[in-house]
């Protein structure tokens, strides 16, 4: 472990074979490319860094305004701007090599021979350690959530680039679903490694004065603190269906907020938003990490994953099933 | 290079309307900071508003570490700064983006600002002004009391023409106006940079009269801005430079906020006045 | 009309053969039996006011804690603490007779014969106006959102009602699937009048210091402005699957909150966690409409119901197609 | 009848530590407002926090038409309120819920207060005083800071035993410790009414307290509300009279937040007090 804070505690833990020094990852196309942060963020902090979204080609993206603030969160079509995996392969991998992290890149595809092109092409990279599958942007026309929705093609997409890469395969789920246990199990029979739970929850921001959606593209993404609770509860659910690692994302912005994803059963977690709020969230959250482990007199922080205890009813007897 | 840091307010001034200056302690703001640059800053840790909001760097004091910020009061995020109290702290992020370019020797520079766009010029002007060259300013407002940064300028010997929409103070009308008639009056016509901070209406304007004259004009531009790093990608501004057959969105926190004025693709033109201009070349 | 507020600006609608003065509705579960409000604010300046829940028989509702505060929402799990649909028609509808605003009852159930039963007993009582079916309360072991997460339940319920009584009928969708469209079509094929969009959203909050849900039940619903961007959504993709009118809900506490769900096809809403913390809402978005309705020199509020414009394509040329 | 108002802020006088006394114009709750009687009350219209808070009244003045609360600050919605400044306005509904019920002619009130708990127990002494009867308070908290009001109960002539966990100041322990030495070493003993607002530890052992001396106590619950008029349902609390089978669940907003300690089902217990007694003697 290279530094003194995260060494302090003892929060290294293994997910799907990635060794993480401690839970931390930083979510897709919420960290650029990670390079973005020299001089701001000591990227050797962090458990890991996902990639924005890759494509085979460079996208331009949506229109602006991308990005409008609702309550407590954020609403965003960026539409996976990006300069494409072979620029990302040439440009960016050697610029990561210095780092103490896991890189893990973000992979998406029109159609599923894309997905399967896209996870060739980082196969002959150096420093990538794992593949998360993109199958729940909702500003995308085509793929995206398309295929996240869809039990078939989840199962498609998952099984497709698992046949053409060695590295762990980490499918990111839709919360747009109706059961997020079925496609949980779905990603892990197609051969999964462990799951990312949650990307954004479709939403629609309207300007009343203009009677035109906030965001160019129309519908967006929304992230942040508003949609945690919403996001806690299907990382819970996914946890609960399957026995390969749920990573937990939505609303991260404190040792607070990751520490209810572990609860519920996550052996790590993503920070996405709260990135552009505070790029010292990382710190901040290790921090709390350390004060937590001495707090509870925990050996390792990991001893909390899953450690939810589920209430039995209330009423105001507390007798059994009067809270139906 | 820009730094994450808990600024804690040291100073605050109070001015007319919704207009105020704050100074904050941030050592790198401080030594670094070049006018056009900015930082992202947040009051408070409500996750309303979430995120942090752009402001200009109006100056820098290196000895005493500070910064200051020229604020209008507008919304939550504006106002939570605003309440800020003398040793409260405030989350900040800078120096950010590209400034301003200083003129080539001999180049007179003109500069237009509407409203809040007058902050970066505060600096520019002392920027110059300390390299020997002393720039003009045409500064204008909806009224009066828009017009609230004055007596920096006079200090500094700076000349300034107001403008207001309103007529209540200077020129009644659009800054441009004695803008365009400073610059036709001038023997020195052709030896002028325009240097533009304001509303996108007032920026394209300028560049309009940059082109018609022949003058580069640098503007900065004011896009809605999530993180002033170059991660979110909400800020990003149709730019396309005279060789690019086709705009790229780039981004304005870490490509900008300072564009030059014919490269920036302008709200309903399609093209950059540098691709068209090459078009044309190239046509004829 | 009987308030000067209400008659200041035209804004009476009618909804599946409803009249109301005003597209504001008190939503279920957040107005009590509307009686609580008695010196606090006059019901007659509200176009209705939706019952809390009603089964059969008395209900104790869930254990303590039933509320906990998310960012910018709330998260319940009451469990429909109430009265039974008897003691309703017998205690309370006598006392809102002196209202000029229209009286919709909730009617939930454990079984699709509980449904009709509830339904059945209300159409003999005077002073019922309509009648809206909860098929989506996420705080219950059995019905609730059983069936609102199921189209053959959903069907067989929203029939079952709609052969016992005169009056609208109204189903509530929940919010916890994957394509509300496909419930709002189900509903309309059984024969509901109006549809209400949305219920809360399934969430969990945890207390990382016990290692417990924060809400006694466990799960809650999430409700409040965190929403809103959720439900503007939904409500938009229900208002284009069916001819019937939809109601918007979640997240409503400003004239401007009202209107982006009348924009994207809501000839009325319900207010409901807004009711907690301001009683002074209704006025409120009653001004805002009247300010709105002359700043955009409309003659009737109604016309901006579905104006919405979606938008082309954007990207750095504008050109269409560019967004994906 | 409660009423729905913007108050302005007309008074705020800063404690020691965390406590503050913020007074408000609110005709209403200054004419009608009883001891015991809350309002809810929330500064700004951010969502976050979103729901308004219940504070207890600690005076009223009707002439004046305002009111007093004492705030601990805790979170960000008192936090809110201690921020604000004075003319600035909060969204504020009361007065609301039942009251305390003053002793029976001869009855001497025995007050009990924890920390914040002291608010209603201001007022009350004004209403008792004012109908001739002086009640005697024990007041308990954590340190010496957090006895911060204490002036105003030897202005009134009531008498004051205090107690701190931790020894700073007054009795070293419990509060319910000098309560007992009062009741056991008073002549009186049988003719006394006690009265808690406090932690639900403290209430707990001051209904048995009463309990065990045969001594009705009147308890004002604290639990987590969110509207404060009976329609959010998320402040019940399990209440059980001696007739009733089981226990049921009771708004505290509306039925209480003072209730009668026999008829609380306590945490741990469930059965009430009133209950089991009314039970033992059915089964004698
Ligand atoms: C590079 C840059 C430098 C800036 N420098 C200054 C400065 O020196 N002084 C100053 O007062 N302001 C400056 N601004 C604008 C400032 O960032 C916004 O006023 C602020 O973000 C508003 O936040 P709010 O929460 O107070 O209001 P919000 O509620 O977020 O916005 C209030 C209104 O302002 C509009 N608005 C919000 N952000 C912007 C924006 N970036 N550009 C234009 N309109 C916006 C909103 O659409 C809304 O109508 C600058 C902006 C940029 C991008
Ligand atoms: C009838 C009634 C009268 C009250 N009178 C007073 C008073 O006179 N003066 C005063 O300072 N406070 C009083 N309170 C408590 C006050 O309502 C809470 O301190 C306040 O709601 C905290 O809000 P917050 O946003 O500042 O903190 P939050 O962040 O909401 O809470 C901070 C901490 O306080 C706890 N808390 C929140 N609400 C309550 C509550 N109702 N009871 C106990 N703990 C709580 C939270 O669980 C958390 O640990 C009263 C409460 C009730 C129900
Ligand atoms: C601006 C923005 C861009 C995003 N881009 C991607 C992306 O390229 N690929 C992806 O899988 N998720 C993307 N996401 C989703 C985040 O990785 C994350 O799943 C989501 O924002 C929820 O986490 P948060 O609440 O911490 O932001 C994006 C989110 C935001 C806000
Ligand atoms: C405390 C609480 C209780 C509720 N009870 C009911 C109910 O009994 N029946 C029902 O159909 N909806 C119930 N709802 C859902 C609301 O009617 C509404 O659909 C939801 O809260 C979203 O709207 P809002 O964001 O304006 O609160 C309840 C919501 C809350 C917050
Ligand atoms: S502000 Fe986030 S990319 Fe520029
Ligand atoms: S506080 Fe809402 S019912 Fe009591």
């Amino acid at each position: 472990m290279s530094t003194a804070l995260a060494g302090a505690a003892p929060l290294a833990v293994e997910v799907a074979g990635l060794r993480l020094k401690n839970p931390l990852i930083a979510a897709s196309g919420t960290f650029g490319y990670g390079v973005e942060y020299e001089g701001i963020l000591d990227l050797s902090l962090l458990g890991g860094v996902v990639s924005k979204g890759l494509y085979l080609e460079a996208r331009d993206g949506c229109g602006v305004p991308r990005i409008v603030e609702t309550p407590a969160g954020l609403l965003n079509a960026i539409g996976l701007q990006g300069v494409g995996v072979r620029a990302y392969v040439r440009d960016v991998l050697p610029r990561l090599l210095p780092f103490d992290t896991a890189v893990i890149v973000n992979v998406c595809g029109d159609t599923v021979e894309e997905y399967a092109e896209v996870t060739r092409i980082l196969e002959d990279a150096p420093r990538v350690d794992a593949v998360e599958i993109n199958i729940s942007c909702p500003n995308v026309k085509k793929g995206g959530m398309a295929f996240g929705g869809d039990p078939r093609l989840t199962a498609e997409v998952v099984g497709a680039v698992r046949r053409v890469t060695h590295r762990p395969v980490i499918p990111k789920l839709s919360p747009n679903v109706a059961d997020i246990a079925l496609f949980a199990r779905v990603c892990a029979e197609a051969g999964a490694d462990a799951l990312s739970c949650i990307n954004t929850v479709l939403g629609l921001a309207v300007d009343v004065e203009r009677r035109r959606p906030r965001l160019a593209f129309g519908t967006g993404g929304l992230s942040g603190p508003a949609i945690r609770p919403i996001a806690v509860r299907m990382a819970w659910q996914a946890a609960r269906a399957v026995k390969i690692p749920v990573i937990g994302i939505g609303g991260i912005a404190s040792a607070e907020d990751a520490l209810e994803f572990m609860i519920v059963g996550c052996p790590a977690v993503q920070v996405g938003t709260a990135n552009f709020v505070d790029p010292g969230v990382y710190e901040r959250i290790l921090a709390g990490f350390a004060a937590y482990v001495a707090r509870h007199g925990l050996g390792h922080l990991s001893e909390v994953v899953g450690s939810l205890q589920m209430p039995g009813a209330g009423g105001p007897e507390a007798t059994p099933e009067s809270g139906g | 290079m820009a730094r994450n840091r808990d600024v804690p307010l040291v100073g605050k001034e109070p001015l007319e309307g919704a207009y105020l200056l704050l100074t904050f302690r941030h050592p790198e703001v401080a030594r670094e900071g070049r006018a056009g640059q900015f930082v992202m800053i947040k009051a408070g840790t409500s996750p309303e508003p979430l995120l942090r909001r752009p402001f200009s760097i109006m100056d820098v004091d290196a000895r005493r570490e500070t910064f200051t910020l020229f604020l209008k009061t507008v919304g939550p995020g504006s106002r939570a700064l605003a309440d800020l109290r003398p040793g409260e702290t405030a989350a900040c992020l800078g120096p950010l983006g590209r400034p301003f370019t200083a003129p080539s020797p001999g180049v007179e520079p003109l500069l237009v600002a509407g409203g809040y766009g007058i902050a970066p010029f505060h600096l520019f002007s002392l920027e110059l002004v300390a390299r020997g060259v002393r720039p003009r300013l045409f500064y204008g407002g909806r009224g009066a009391g828009d017009l609230q940064v004055r007596s920096p300028f006079a200090t500094m010997g700076v000349p300034v023409a107001l403008s207001t929409d309103d007529g209540t103070l200077g020129h009644h009308g659009r800054v441009t106006e004695p803008l365009e008639a400073y610059i036709d009056a001038s023997p020195n016509a052709a030896r002028c940079a325009l240097y533009a901070c304001g509303p996108e209406a007032m920026l394209h304007a300028v560049a309009r009269v940059g082109e018609r004259r022949g003058l580069r004009a640098q503007v900065s531009l004011d896009p809605w801005m999530g993180c002033g790093i170059g991660t979110c990608l909400g800020c990003v501004v149709p730019i396309q430079g005279a060789e690019e057959s086709r705009p790229r969105f780039r981004c304005a926190c870490t490509e900008g906020p300072v564009f030059d004025a014919r490269d920036v693709v302008w709200r309903g033109e399609g093209v950059s006045l540098a691709r068209r201009a090459r078009q044309a070349e190239v046509g004829a």
